[in-house]
């Protein structure tokens, strides 16, 4: 990640190192996208460019190493430590939080694809069982409802952009979610539309 | 909790169609699919925890009038339409959402916390329940009662016996004369085993004004009914 | 820790250094400790010993690493992923979301003071609310249903106990928590009526 790739633990003073762990720790306890104020706050620091620089760092670490987990700096210059996404379906059935089912994330996954997209197509493409799933997707804030005339306009939020670390520019992040999805794909294949749910 | 502002669920989509009677005279019933419509409305209110009788019954009444209609076509002859094709696209496969760690903020503190109110409430209704009325058991109860009555028969016999051994000298006595002596316990007693006596006519008790001395005299032998107490 | 100490990941071959990021992964998303039975299902494994070994290589991975992370083998043998207790009172503050909103964890709270207990009384005592409730504390795991006959009993789950730090014993824990309350009363009760008793 730019300048700071030649940065490494062993560079590192041990002041330093120890703001980096408390980074850790907080982005650990999170499970949220942490903004650099909320960091700056626990490093008990004002600037704002150094805890980015360490933030960095970290995440790079991370990315080094053989690790299950990933620290990523989102678009709005926030922090998330999280599980890679590969290793979900392995390991999903464990986390303690109720889980989204299959469905919905099907339906989202539509959405995010041909967004904006009428609430009545995707309704069509997915089945009645869609009104359900939309209502759900909304009250996790994962997408957004617009009237527009008679139509019910859907789209992706800011939110579910942050959530999967992608640009919250739609062209781009549509370029994103493509490679996402023949990631996904090649694990389990794409299903066309309106059969199981 | 939703907030009160908001209009309830059931006016959006797809439940709506089961409260707007002016859409429901013009759709073609064909096109409502009641079991999921149900089915989903009640899912729904479950979840929120919002039951409202009122918008079932709506609903329900809504759902037979669908049915009416879709009998009166089929009387009618009329083939109910084929179901809508399925319109095909290429859905991607399910974003999981990225799983994350989180601590979260309870403590077992705040559980105690909570405990305490709850085992507050825990007493109320105890409590409320202790003020039921409960029927004593029979079995424990009644030879309590049997002991009560025949004792009270023991002492009417005893103030009986006292009485017509005081009263063979002269017919009249005053109460205050019989519980001279006696303390305060004694003469409330005393005084009910009177009020028993008097009242199986075996004695008669009167008074020539009210707060005034209570006079008795023993009733005539064989006389069982008739006039008991006279006060 | 142990004979395992010479292993570090360059030893390890790529097969095992998977393995080891899925234990990895399902530690970081269950947040509570995890028995080798639940670990071995994640690994695909029957060998409990392996999956020990590998949980153990982890550990002391993460033992030499500088982070705000360890990973800890408990007496019964779960392993378990927390922050370093030294960091906690530092990232506190940034953890927000309760476990479970107020309303359940009013009901959970008396079911665990007073369980096993019957669904019905815990309905009684807590209102038809309670219903809910206990679906939702089933769901997080917090609780278990049983049926016995006509009734549904009702008790915590090791992930309760875990959660709070109390002993999987039923007779222990109840003692707990007894001990816990009245400790807590009579300091609220002193707070209450002011004068020293």
């Amino acid at each position: 990640m730019k300048e700071t790739e030649q940065v490494s633990e062993q560079n590192l003073k041990k002041e330093e190192l120890e703001k980096l762990t408390l980074i850790e720790a907080a982005l650990y306890v999170a499970g949220r996208p942490l903004d650099l104020k909320t960091l700056s706050s626990v490093l008990k620091t004002r600037s704002k460019r150094k805890v980015r620089r360490l933030a960095r760092i970290l995440a790079e670490e991370y990315a080094k190493r053989v690790t299950a987990l990933e620290i990523l700096e989102l678009e709005d210059g926030r922090f998330v430590m999280q599980l890679k996404a590969e290793y979900t379906p392995k390991v999903r059935r464990i986390a303690t939080r109720p889980l989204v089912p299959a469905g919905p994330l099907r339906t989202l996954s539509y959405i995010a694809y041909r967004q904006p997209i009428t609430q009545k197509q995707v309704v069509e493409v997915r089945g009645s069982h869609a009104y359900k799933h939309i209502k759900q997707l909304e009250d996790l804030g994962l997408i957004s409802k617009e009237k527009a005339g008679k139509n019910t306009i859907l789209r992706t939020t800011t939110f579910f952009a942050d959530y999967f670390g992608l640009s919250h520019d739609l062209k781009t992040m549509k370029k994103q979610l493509k490679t996402l999805f023949e990631t996904l794909s090649s694990q389990s294949s794409m299903k066309v539309g309106g059969g199981e749910r | 909790m939703t907030v009160s502002r908001e209009k309830p669920f059931y006016f959006n989509p797809p439940w709506n169609i089961l409260f707007d009677f002016n859409r429901l005279n013009k759709i073609s019933p064909w096109q409502v699919k009641i079991s999921f419509l149900l089915t989903s409305f009640l899912e729904e209110m479950e979840k929120r925890g919002e039951i409202d009788f009122r918008a079932s019954g709506v609903a329900l009444d809504s759902s037979a009038f669908i049915y009416l209609m879709k009998s009166k076509l089929l009387l009618k002859l009329e083939e109910p339409p084929a179901p809508r094709p399925v319109i095909k696209d290429i859905v991607p496969p399910p974003l999981f959402l990225p799983l994350r760690h989180e601590l979260t903020s309870t403590t077992i503190e705040h559980l105690l916390q909570v405990l305490e109110e709850v085992i507050k409430g825990e007493r109320l209704f105890v409590h409320k329940i202790k003020m039921e009325p409960i029927l004593p058991q029979p079995s424990e109860v009644l030879p309590e009662i049997d002991r009560y009555l025949m004792e009270i028969q023991k002492q009417m016999e005893n103030l009986y016996f006292r009485l017509k051994g005081v009263l063979r000298e002269k017919r009249v006595i005053g109460f205050s004369e019989i519980v001279s002596k006696a303390e305060r316990l004694e003469i409330i007693r005393t005084f009910i085993l009177l009020l028993f006596l008097a009242q199986q006519g075996r004695i008669n008790l009167w008074q020539e004004e009210e707060f005034g001395e209570i006079f008795i005299t023993l009733a005539e032998e064989n006389v069982i009914e008739g006039n008991g107490a006279s006060f």
